[in-house]
């Protein structure tokens, strides 16, 4: 079921922009979706898409460095 | 080591061949499981035989029927000359043949093994057909549905879909009980053949379920088409008359024809195979399961038209895939029933995903909500086909599109976009920052986003 | 302060009321700009007095001629006697009129101010139109296109697709010069009305820009429709005989029919308009813009058919609306030509968004790509329509799909779904994981992704 609250920054920052397609702020809602299932901080991932667009493959980064930090963690 | 010691054990037993049990046999052999589909009468079930398939073969001959009177105003020159019921009914079984053809073929390539039979649960881990007792690791009920006959004497000219699938002869005139998705689409096509049709629903209206831009569409496209309907009273007898059929109302209404179609819902199949007595709860004949479709007994799940929920054939895939992925081990994600995509294949056809007006209102707040209509009248491939109609969007202030539904002539394959959309949570400025294709109906998606956004293209 | 003295001078003035131009204007108004926009002959241009619109009416009166010839199969009793041209103009120039209305209508209440003329560039900021200057701050150029004739000699027999559509007849036999989507569209609603159509194309085959897969699945249903074409041979020469045309291969071939529509291609509107003057840079008459469409001199834009690239209406209400949002300041997105959605209405139907399998191989290395291609012998509703077709989908290995192609009957309109897929980068798991209506011709889709996924459900 899809929250209706207000979703986390990166988010607004591409909902509010008139054309909704400024390039640094656009997800798709496939990242948007993933981002808010593993908790991730849009504005805190590095974009390696067209403009520094942020991918799917940038937030699947993200999840591997934290599963990473987690299992090296004492 | 034949087949067969081995075959009379098994990773995972699926008792019911049609949609949902299917889906569930062959998912599982792709992780590598042995299964086992214990079918009673054909593989395919409902869906395949007497549901989806051919309905829908009947459908596509009502189309071409309404075309071929329509077509002079398009340039064509052709007559109707009327329904070849003996032909109709040739295509319809062909296509029915060659689906079960190849669903049989594919069940026996990837090695599922089917028993033919009659199964009834035994215990946990236990199914017995005719005598055998197959074992398995795990279970999966899937033994579909049946039209509910309201204690009504079915006959030759009182009948459910399935008799109605097999008529030799276009009726002269048919009431239809039941204003749901089966019955629309039954007075859909008999309309188009040129029968005389009436509905009957009890509650207010058509297709009840859908939201109430939908219905009005609806409704006013079949008035338009002269199908009459009679909502908001039930019917409370049934009965022959000399040359036909007679259905009274509560209020004392009565409605004659030559036939009656009974299309007021379809019940489970699960009385007497054994379900309760091992400890399955059931309610009104319902499996109960836990929201992972678990019966709460052994390792046995229940999938398809038996759990309460949607009666659609891609919902029991979808619930057959879960289940297999379950049992794999992959903790599939669960897709509530709000967000199965629904087709109505009369004509006009209807779609929708996600919540109507009135769920998101009720869902979400009725100050927390925008919706959209947008009429095909701006749609130029629509006015093409010359179909009227609508795409209406509800959307989440600030948020997603949580609910998309759309009316009109072959609107139905709309639901494809729709589903991404509802299903991907997508906010109304992702899809209208996409120009979608023109000329098609599709556009009419792109321009309901638009506006939703507050910037319509051409509305 | 009468609308007069305002209406010379406006923030936003554009060249052209086509697709491209009058998108541009709609959405400067919903910015809050003012906006002039001339047009020298009828509002809505090529796509909806010659192009898009009246072509898809002639092809919907196709499928109504194909499905007549065929409905005995389907038990629907019709006689097809021919098409009734006078009608079917009537129905195509109606459907064109009433959209000139809505659109006329809609660019009024939105207060575009309609300049009725041929205009000229004549400074960065100013444009002529019979004598009167307009000034502008922004300049938005959307002159469009018009049909390469290459030299040679229009006649009565020797036409564009402009006079193809106002034929008073059906031509007995036709010679459709180029297989372009413009060539195979006539060849394909004339062969419906009965003529005998042959395609010369140049290159090596139909549709080039098509994937493979798809061109193989045209030209082998062309074939069986009977529609002749001869590839991979430039003519070298158009010429009128006592009854007919003659066209004559580099080869030395020789074909002859009633009638040849010449359909090599469309060459940019921008001959003595003052562009070049003005500093603006063209090529072969192409105008050329940096990626955000400026054409490097004052506040100048181009947009549409005039911009090298996909010729296409909905690509021109893109670009007019990218325009509209970047004079606004709102930084848009630049959609790439690649990720623009196609159709070809022709019958069978083609939609491709994304990467062919030879571009992909090309873009993201042959190793790194993998691909599915889904027959649509094994979807229901296909069955059904008696379609042959297929869905193929290009994807990265581990990564996203990245391009979608689909040929057969209505196929069209799957476009939206694939261009949701391609534009929003999903991945085979995120489509496969949704399963769709059945019986729709959409399933086809989700069976594809599910495939690409690894886990075909009926394939
Ligand atoms: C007229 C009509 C039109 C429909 N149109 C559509 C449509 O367009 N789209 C759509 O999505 N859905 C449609 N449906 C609904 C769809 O057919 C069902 O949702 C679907 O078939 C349910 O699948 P299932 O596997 O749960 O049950 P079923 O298809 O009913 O299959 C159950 C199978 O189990 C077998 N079985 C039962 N008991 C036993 C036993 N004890 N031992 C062995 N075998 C047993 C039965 O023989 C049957 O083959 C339609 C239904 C009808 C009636
Ligand atoms: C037969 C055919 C079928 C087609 N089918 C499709 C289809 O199905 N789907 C699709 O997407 N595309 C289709 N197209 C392509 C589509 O029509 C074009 O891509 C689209 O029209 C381009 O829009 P535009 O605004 O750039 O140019 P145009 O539509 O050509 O508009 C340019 C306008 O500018 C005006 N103009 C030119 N010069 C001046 C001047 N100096 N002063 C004032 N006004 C001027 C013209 O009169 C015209 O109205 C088809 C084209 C053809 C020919």
């Amino acid at each position: 079921k899809p929250a209706p609250q207000p979703e986390p920054a990166a988010e607004t920052s591409a909902s509010t922009s008139p054309s909704g397609s400024g390039a640094e702020g656009y997800v798709t809602p496939l990242v948007r979706r993933l981002a808010r299932k593993e908790e991730i901080d849009l504005s805190e991932v590095t974009g390696t898409g067209v403009g520094g667009r942020i991918r799917k493959q940038d937030v699947l980064d993200v999840v591997e460095a934290r599963k990473a930090r987690a299992a090296e963690a004492p | 080591m034949a087949d067969q010691p081995q075959a009379q054990e098994f990773d995972v037993l699926v008792l019911g061949g049609g949609s949902a049990g299917y889906a569930a046999a062959l998912r599982s052999v792709q992780h590598g499981l042995s299964v086992g589909l214990v079918e009673k009468s054909k593989l395919g079930g409902t869906c395949l035989h007497t549901g989806c398939i051919p309905t829908k073969a009947y459908l596509h001959a009502a189309e071409l029927a309404d075309e071929a009177r329509e077509s002079e105003k398009y340039g064509v020159k052709t007559s109707f000359e009327g329904i070849d019921m003996a032909a109709l009914r040739n295509y319809k079984d062909g296509i029915v043949a060659g689906k079960h053809k190849g669903l049989t073929g594919l069940l026996k390539m990837r090695k599922v093994t089917v028993v033919e039979g009659e199964g009834t649960l035994v215990s946990p881990t236990e199914v017995d057909v005719g005598g055998t007792r197959y074992a398995a690791r795990h279970i999966v009920l899937a033994t579909g549905s049946t039209a509910k006959t309201m204690g009504l004497p079915l006959s030759e000219k009182i009948i459910t879909s399935t008799e109605a699938l097999e008529l030799d002869r276009v009726p002269q005139s048919a009431i239809v009980l039941g204003g749901g998705v089966i019955g629309s689409e039954f007075a859909s096509a008999w309309a188009s053949y040129g029968t005389d049709v009436t509905i009957i629903e009890g509650l207010p209206s058509l297709v009840p379920n859908e939201d109430p831009a939908i219905i009005k569409q609806l409704e006013r496209s079949f008035k338009k088409r002269g199908i009459s309907f009679n909502t908001g009273t039930f019917f409370t007898d049934v009965s022959e008359t000399a040359d036909g059929v007679k259905v009274t109302l509560e209020d004392g209404k009565t409605f004659e024809a030559e036939i009656c179609l009974v299309a007021v819902g379809r019940g489970p199949v699960t009385e007497g195979l054994g379900f309760e007595e091992q400890g399955i709860t059931l309610d009104r004949g319902f499996v109960i399961t836990d929201e992972r479709l678990h019966t709460g007994v052994g390792s046995i799940y229940a999938v398809g038209d038996i759990v309460p929920g949607l009666q659609l054939a891609h919902r029991g895939y979808q619930q057959g895939i879960f289940v297999a992925e379950e049992i794999a081990g992959n903790s599939p994600m669960v897709v509530e029933d709000i967000n199965i995509p629904k087709v109505t294949f009369s004509q006009p056809e209807i779609m929708s995903v996600g919540y109507t007006q009135p769920k998101a209102e009720e869902e979400f707040g009725t100050d927390q909500i925008e919706v959209t209509e947008y009429n095909l009248a701006g749609n130029g491939k629509s006015s093409i086909l010359g179909t009227a109609g609508l795409i209406k969007m509800v959307g989440v202030k600030g948020g997603p599109i949580v609910g998309v539904h759309g009316i009109g002539s072959r609107i139905g394959e709309q639901i494809g976009e729709a589903q991404l959309i509802v299903n991907w949570e997508a906010y109304p400025e992702d899809v209208a920052t996409l120009v979608h294709a023109h000329p098609t109906q599709n556009e009419a998606m792109g321009e309901a986003a638009m506006a939703l956004f507050g910037h319509p293209l051409h509305g």
